[in-house]
């Protein structure tokens, strides 16, 4: 009769261990895309730590590094096709350069350039959003629209554990279940949403679980394990084009602050944050595809080489785009101007006051 | 031309825009079968099918933020908040979704949507059903607001908006829905977003009013001009934002003189606005104060009072009587 | 692995069948309880049919009549002890009259008169509340503060399957997970919100099973059978108490349509009304009491001669109750009036014109 | 006296509260170990406990909400909204909740509850970090809107706040927040809500602003007066509803002058509603047009531009030339 909390079993999708081994039976993955999905890692995470240093010196402003979720990210991202659509948070670099957003792009938004916000002229990937929950309801919005204009495409929208408390994520499952639409949500589970622990986020002893609340299809995977992820989207992806939405749970881990403004020692203890460096995802990567003998020590460090210098000339084409000017922002309101903002837009010269 | 009520014409223009164009998509609370808690939806989940006409759980932030991941996606849906009061849930998505991400995305996305809502006094609802909330978008940019006063006013421009590439917040006088009918033309025709309509053109004093209070306006203005040697303009705002100034000065410039009549409580809303308008570009025309006739600064109260605490007929004439005071 | 959609196995509470024949061991509950529930049942419906009829004659406004109801809002509300706090939707006419609240101050909340929002006057019962969800962040902060106050109070949300889609019923649930609040929310599962069938409310075949996104109790009851429906209450209180929040979906059925103002011939066919009507919870109940031999049809014709001239005197009271007046609006917005609201204040003489 | 910043000043009188009443609490996104993202909150959950300062899971709505719940049932809950940009997301707690429960319940419930937020710009924030929105709260009857701007005010403030039995919302400039010390008292004293501060008797114009933008406006008059034979009266708002209306108009109708000052975009903003209320009463005192010195109609900007798009320096001076032009 009664339905106690938390009586739900979930199991936690693995392919490799800690230490890189098969602890099941290996996905059909061929060898060109594990190197695929560990360039991306590495690219991601060279990214990650050029942007910690540049918002340091002062050259980029508030970041939200990724570190440590590179195989949530990038395991995800691989996964999808190119006419698929993604709906990122604030924290989704890896996921977004896989889906086609270059890194200008991303150092562009965080100098605070407004042309930092096109990544959809060339990809399928909406601008950032710093409203925790909102996309969610945009990636239901955008599935529904592929669904009535047939257009075999998966919306992912993208959402932290602490991001499922909002009433958007909510609103946004329960829509998608109704409507049997073609979506994903992936919430990376790192642990913790700024200081509050996952634990303190709800009660519910996985985020996978919450499925049951929305008569949708619910997965828990190992976040640090690019392969189950990558092999879980890739079925989550399947049932999502049938119209079966899906709720993944990537458990991984922050490993960094929780943005450029954040200091972590506030609130959590170093002993944590060790015992995740082992199961780091890139590590547990190389092992496995040495032990493969499709990778070894120099290839590795060559690719960290090619990584850096991929970041290094991205961002010079970011700091070599003119500044945004004042006068642009009075473009981006309506499609016409409203005779107010030409007015404003031409007040720029006097300061702003009208004459 | 069939004579209507605006709810008529409402749902004509919502039937015929989705004929037009089979991007165009319905979605909110009751709107499929029971055709809309006032019917504006009727009959054309029956013609248009449950997909394009679509009934929502009761989740308004998902309702329009749904509708802004369609518009970005192709589509251009047209969202029902069940009554204004409501769209407190959507803020978000209204304010910082929906009107931003043609700036987000600088002009890489659009949302071409339309947000309709019932709202306004004098119908005896329960609470929260008749709020007037019009002034908190006016304070939002990237959307513009739109309401009716009349049934052809209501074709015209529904159909304007539902063609705008911008999203767009229709608003509709519940108590104009059947109060008369009027002729409309069958045949596509649009009236310009952002364009007040003199209603009625007048010497001494500009009255400029929107939406519910227009009919009021009209009467009140009749019956005084019948009565006493006065002769007073009416502007029928129809966009409060963006707000056509050229009308609004133009008028004031030539009477000197005006009242301004909305339902919104009077502190911080639209009357506010447009009073600091003209005291920014008129002000040496203006003979008098300018006189804002409005729902007091109170949420909006019980049926058994809302008579009384709306901008009446008694109340506008005493505004008026004011005004020429000076 | 997948958690594949509504795999959860949910049991309804049943005590009575549908004829009134008891299907499991009888509960603890004495035969003055028995009468109890059965005459708050007969006033309620009372209540409820005049108030149709008032409405119909324009005497009172718009009313959301809830006759079908009658089980699941006065068996749990019977189960609530005088400090326990309740925190209604709009159709909650039978709750609130048990817990307190009078006739004439529900008469006078559907004719407008502002006294007609002072419930928690003198019963532990919130305002009637229009926003669908907003009492479920109420009734959390209400057991909040009674568990901070050390008050033993169970603070009880009631809300429809409708409410259940919106995001603060979602974030209402999480909050009382996470702080282990003494709270219950009440859901009565009248297969309607207005036209929307429950089946296109959320593709959960429960609402009971929502339960466990939050790491909560849930618990499915037969909510046309007021024994089971206070039984069930009576256990879910005891665990609230205990800081253990509880999720209940009551079963039943909305006999009439959803307000006044409604049709409900335009959306749902009249055979469910029909088989529904079978079902009816005061028939079903009369039964059983008469086959315990402790009711009779002449008790029976009584009891709503008596429940009529009670709402007959509440009535009167009410129509004999001033009128609100305009000037008292300003009164409620502040504590103290500020200047700008005794000006307005004033100016009523001026119609509302300064001068 | 002690010497301290604002944000000193803020978790000064949080704590005072705390002691002085145990009826107070604290609740919101990350301000019990992490002490707030700001530190307004800083080691108050060491003192008082997890029970009294809570971190709340991400869910706007739910923290006023149940701010409300509590407030109603004897607590004065003191609630932390991270930035006021995702206030959006409590809109209806806030507006139609906490500031209507006293007049739904016709008196018998009240709401004595705080609810704090970071707001305004100048800090190279991400997008809805720096935004604005005290004008939504001006149009919403039942709420106070309180923003201090100096480490004095903010105790006295917050103190008032925190006492009074109605919702207050609390807004504090996060670029003031370290951007000076003052001596503040250690002891108990209240600034009255609703009541404004002369910062500056003058003769020849008024500024009128709030917040933010009052330490910046300060130094613009500081450095005309210096080289100009003006003298311009500032007013710091303190509350901007209630507004305080006398203060405002005698200062207007002495110096016959005004330019307001605030980073709220301009269109249906704060200072619409105080132009408006300028023009109502006080009308032919003014010899100029009201200038608003604003944000622009258009979303926050991003970093890179918001400098030029916020009332700078300059904008400000060319207000008060414009205005002095007539
Ligand atoms: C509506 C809203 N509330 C609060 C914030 C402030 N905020 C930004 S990130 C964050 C934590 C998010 O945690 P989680 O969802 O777990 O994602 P993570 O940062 O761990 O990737 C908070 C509270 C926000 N951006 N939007
Ligand atoms: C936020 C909000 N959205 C929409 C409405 C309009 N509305 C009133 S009742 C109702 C249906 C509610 O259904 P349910 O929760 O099942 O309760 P029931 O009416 O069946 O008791 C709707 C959509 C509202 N009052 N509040
Ligand atoms: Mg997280
Ligand atoms: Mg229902």
């Amino acid at each position: 009769m009664w339905i106690e909390p938390n009586e739900t079993e979930v199991n936690r999708v693995q392919v490799l261990n800690e230490t890189g081994k098969l602890v099941r039976t290996y996905p059909q993955i061929c060898d060109e895309e594990l190197l695929g999905l560990y360039k991306w890692m590495v690219q991601a995470r060279t990214f990650d730590q050029r942007a910690l240093k540049l918002q340091r010196q002062g050259r980029i402003g508030t970041y939200a590094p990724m570190i440590g979720q590179e195989a949530a990210q990038i395991g995800s991202a691989f996964a999808l096709k190119e006419q698929d659509w993604m709906y990122p948070s604030y924290r989704e670099v890896g996921a977004s350069l896989v889906h086609g957003v270059s890194m200008e792009n991303f150092f562009l938004y965080t100098m605070g350039n407004l042309q930092g916000g096109t990544s959809a002229k060339n990809a399928n990937v909406f601008p950032v959003q710093i409203i925790i929950g909102a996309q969610c309801l945009h990636a239901v919005g955008g599935a529904w629209a592929s669904k009535l204009q047939h257009e075999n495409s998966v919306s992912v929208a993208y959402i932290g554990d602490g991001g499922t408390s909002q009433g958007d994520f909510h609103e946004a499952l329960n829509f998608a279940g109704v409507y049997k639409l073609p979506v994903v949500f992936f919430v990376q589970n790192n642990h913790w949403a700024i200081s509050v622990p996952r634990s303190k986020q709800t009660a519910s002893s996985t985020i996978a679980q919450k499925a049951a609340a929305y008569g949708i299809t619910g997965i828990q995977v190992d976040g640090n394990d690019v392969l189950a992820v990558y092999s879980t989207m890739q079925e989550a992806l399947k049932r999502a084009r049938e119209g079966k939405p899906v709720l993944v749970e990537a458990v991984t881990y922050r490993q960094g602050p929780h943005t450029t403004a954040d200091d972590p020692t506030k609130y959590r203890q170093n002993t944590e944050v060790e015992s995740w460096l082992e199961k780091d995802p890139l590590k547990r990567m190389k092992a496995f595809m040495i032990d493969r003998n499709i990778w070894d020590e120099e290839l590795d460090q060559k690719e960290f080489e090619i990584a850096n210098e991929k970041v290094t000339k991205a961002f010079q084409l970011a700091e070599n785009t003119p500044n945004s000017k004042t006068e642009e922002v009075f473009d981006f309101v309506f499609e016409q101007k409203t005779k107010q903002l030409q007015e404003q837009k031409s007040s720029i010269g006097t300061e702003g006051v009208l004459k | 031309m069939t004579s209507m009520t605006m709810i008529e014409a409402i749902n004509l223009t919502l039937r015929k825009e989705m004929e037009r164009d089979n991007k165009v998509v319905c979605l909110g609370e009751d709107i499929g079968k029971n055709g809309g808690v006032f019917r504006a939806t009727d009959g054309l989940q029956a013609v248009f099918g449950e997909e394009r006409v679509v009934d929502t759980p009761i989740a308004e932030s998902a309702i329009v933020g749904a509708a802004v991941g369609m518009a970005t996606r192709g589509l251009r849906p047209v969202a029902e908040i069940q009554f204004l009061g409501f769209i407190y849930e959507a803020m978000d998505q209204m304010a910082a979704q929906a009107a931003r991400i043609r700036f987000r995305s600088a002009g890489t996305l659009n949302a071409p949507m339309v947000v309709r809502a019932p709202f306004g006094g004098g119908v005896r609802t329960p609470e929260l059903h008749s709020d007037s909330l019009e002034g908190l978008f006016l304070h939002s940019p990237g959307l513009k607001v739109v309401m009716p006063s009349s049934p052809y006013d209501a074709k015209g421009l529904l159909a304007a908006a539902i063609r705008d590439n911008d999203p767009v917040l229709f608003l509709e006088p519940m108590k104009l829905y059947r109060a008369f009918k009027e002729d409309v033309p069958e045949e596509d025709y649009l009236l310009e977003l952002g364009k007040a309509h003199v209603l009625k053109e007048g010497e001494d004093l500009t009255i400029i009013t929107y939406g519910p209070t227009v009919p009021l306006v009209k009467n009140v203005v009749e019956q005084i001009e019948k009565t006493q040697n006065l002769s007073i303009e009416i502007i029928d705002l129809r966009t409060i934002t963006p707000i056509d100034e050229e009308t609004i000065l133009a008028s004031v410039q030539k009477t000197g003189r005006a009242v301004i009549v909305h339902e919104a409580v009077k502190t911080g809303g639209p009357g506010a606005e447009i009073s600091a308008l003209i005291n920014e570009k008129a002000l040496f025309h203006l003979t008098a104060p300018i006189i804002r006739v409005t729902g007091f600064d109170t949420p909006y109260p019980v049926p058994s009072v809302e008579d009384d605490w709306l901008p009446n007929a008694t109340r506008i004439g005493e505004g008026i009587k004011e005004v020429l005071s000076h």
